[in-house]
């Protein structure tokens, strides 16, 4: 299949000014973080991202605010970031705000081949606004679209040489729909093995969803919530 | 006297049946898993992507793949199940949380609520909130009764911008339990030492008050 | 959680006559067949069944037929089944034949919480008739909609006490989109283990979904179509 | 002389293109698998929910649990993986299936196919078929040119109920092959020993035959 490449700079090297991007993670976690910084390195521009958060000052999509890489930020929630509120109340970034489900959900209708789904998320709400309202079994839903990327990159903990990767824990989130959700699909793993070294059964994304995948390295994995019990 | 955050988590702890699974926004919410009555078995849904959530990891335990919607680092508990953010959202627009406790800005008496957005004010986003409310079969909203100006935050009509239109079944706030009803605010139990005649007062929405309105206690 | 209950019969001991059921399985692959078994000893009647698959004469869903327990089958294949034909054919048995996909994603929509799906499969076709296209980005699709079931019932290779569920190889097939489809799901395994005792990461149906659970025994496996090739 | 099975199989899989996700209907096509050029790797689609499908099986060697979607015994290859059944279709109609090959009863000189229903005999049902249709990107159809009565499989328009519209993009017939144009077949290839007059006689539908039509070697 020869779908493994050599480095991160080689995997986003035809993301180009004005691409749209799904960008796996929720908040700093399961995020594609060597992807990320190949995009910082490249300096690409006017991108649109398709991502549950924005990351923070200092990591995640937020390294590619702090350039001024982004143009447009599609997410359910976007707090934590000081330099993307500048932007935002500046009038220099775009951000269009989406139930969390329905992020979800969109990015599963691309991967799944569905043009349009129905949620009742954002009914009777502003989000409603200018959608199409349909009821059904007396509970009104709205009709809510597939996204459309043209990378979708993403950051699993385990893929082999076929594209196939599995998930670790919470990382999982966001990543299995927007492999799936991608024109173009980019996985980084944390360990890359030889095709049929992984349980079939265990596979969360099949590799035809998958293009390009590496092996990344010096995974930093920051914790945005450091939060602990004492031991007893 | 009004509830602490505590007691209002030790109240809505009161509502869990065995057997529940249950979805805790942050705040006051997330402090009723502290508070599950004896005997009572409930599982924790985070809709990032688990059910089976335990608490918080021992110093030193770490997981940064571990974490809650709230962001925060967490363990899981046996039977516990990883799953994507569709599924998750899928569970709970089917209808299989059993209950979902969240915080809010405002409920009106017809059970709106706004606990997203204030104009004016940076907006962070919804997060997973539009969804939990649109789609939960059981809403139990946990917040102060009266705003940090005094005034009511049950009203007749919400101000702020929504987060989703009639669909918290009850309020837990510092100084009363009420049930949302079609007719408006049912006051069921008050907080120790604070009359009738406060929460009156302090609410703004319609009120139904009848017999004798029992005393919580703890 | 005490989903686990002893046995088959007490797994069915409420579905009553006219009952809607999803029932999990590919031809006779990984088939309820516990709960097949007890379905037949308790004859209940007037059932329909919404499976890809109506089994073989003597094996699966064909037991039922053979009783005359089922009054409408929604499959997307019946072939093998010299039983159903006859009933078909003379009109005691009321058939109605979905698309493949459109039958999968009908009991996945169930799960996920969406009223109706868009797809593309039937255009065009006598499948279509009556039913509301729509054209989204210049291709026209069909809106289907979920399958509503009083019972799902499936079978997994492992589950534990608190419901989560394994497949094995294709003995996955329907299983995973109708536990989630069911308004009560029953699920039989090969192997019922403590809670805890399954990998969180491996698990397909998580326990929220299934409300019943036993572990089957004397499993038949029948091979509908033994196709091998001779060692060289 | 008309092709074989075995050769209308051979002469698809020249089709074949390295990373190619196939997915092979049952009869001819699923005999395109023994004919796969060296040097081109495909992974084969079942859509049961397996990618990855491998030979049959040794004898002894049987397994239940994994068949393919005609209901065969088969195994996997390295790097195959399963999946449930919404989700196998779900890839289909995202288009991530880079061929699909099927039989047909009847293809309509616009693409569309029937082969699921012939009025007035046993309804078996369509299957996956009307799913992979309506979504391949790219459809082969693998049949003989005409019916055991001797009649054209390829016609204005088809007779039988439909199982799709306008999908159809190439055949490979027992005698030709041809693309499906916006014009109607275009003649692409002849089998060996077989005129172009024999192919005008037996298609029904309208033909378009450009210059020289070169015989097919194997």
């Amino acid at each position: 299949m020869n779908k493994v490449i050599a480095s991160a700079d080689e995997a986003v090297k035809d993301i180009n000014d004005g691409a749209v991007l799904m960008l796996g993670g929720f908040g700093l976690c399961g995020i594609p973080e060597n992807c990320i910084a190949a995009l910082v390195r490249k300096k690409v521009k006017n991108l649109t991202c398709i991502s549950n958060n924005a990351g923070v000052d200092d990591f995640g999509i937020g390294l590619m605010l702090k350039q001024r890489q982004v143009k447009k930020m599609i997410s359910s929630y976007v707090g934590e970031n000081a330099e993307f509120e500048r932007q935002l109340l500046s009038g220099e970034l775009e951000v269009e705000l989406i139930p969390q489900g329905t992020l979800a959900t969109r990015c599963m209708a691309a991967g799944y081949g569905m043009p349009a789904i129905f949620t009742p998320a954002g009914v009777g709400t502003e989000v409603a606004e200018g959608k199409e309202v349909r009821n059904f079994n007396g509970k009104d839903y709205l009709l809510e679209y597939a996204f459309n990327a043209d990378f979708a990159i993403v950051k699993a903990w385990k893929g082999d040489t076929d594209g196939n990767l599995i998930y670790k824990e919470t990382a999982r989130n966001f990543n299995p729909m927007m492999a799936m959700g991608g024109r173009i699909t980019i996985a980084e793993v944390e360990e890359l093995v030889p095709a049929g070294e992984l349980d079939p059964d265990h596979i969360h994304t099949p590799g035809i969803y998958v293009h390009r995948i590496f092996q990344g390295n010096n995974y930093e994995k920051r914790i945005e919530q450091r939060t602990v019990r004492k031991k007893i | 006297m009004a509830l602490t955050k505590e007691q209002i988590a030790q109240r809505i702890a009161r509502e869990l049946r065995d057997g529940y699974y249950v979805n805790l926004g942050i705040g006051i919410p997330t402090l009723v898993a502290n508070y599950i009555p004896q005997g009572i078995n409930v599982v924790l849904q985070s809709e990032n992507g688990l059910l089976g959530m335990g608490p918080f990891p021992f110093e030193g335990e770490e997981n940064p793949d571990l974490i809650n919607a709230g962001k925060q680092t967490i363990t899981t508990v046996p039977g516990s199940a990883f799953f994507d953010s569709a599924l998750s959202f899928g569970m709970i627009r089917a209808g299989k949380v059993d209950l979902t406790v969240l915080g809010a800005m405002e409920v009106s008496e017809e059970g709106d609520i706004a606990n997203w957005k204030i104009p004016g004010k940076m907006v962070k986003g919804m997060g997973g909130a539009m969804d939990l409310v649109a789609s939960a079969k059981n809403i139990i909203v946990a917040m102060m009764h009266t705003n940090p100006k005094g005034e009511s935050k049950l009203l007749p009509k919400c101000a702020l911008p929504l987060t989703g239109v009639k669909c918290v079944k009850k309020i837990v706030s510092d100084i009363a339990v009420l049930d949302v009803t079609p007719n408006g605010f049912k006051l069921l139990e008050r907080a120790p030492g604070v009359t009738v005649e406060e929460i009156k007062i302090k609410t703004a929405g319609k009120l139904i008050v009848e017999g004798d309105i029992p005393e919580m206690t703890f």
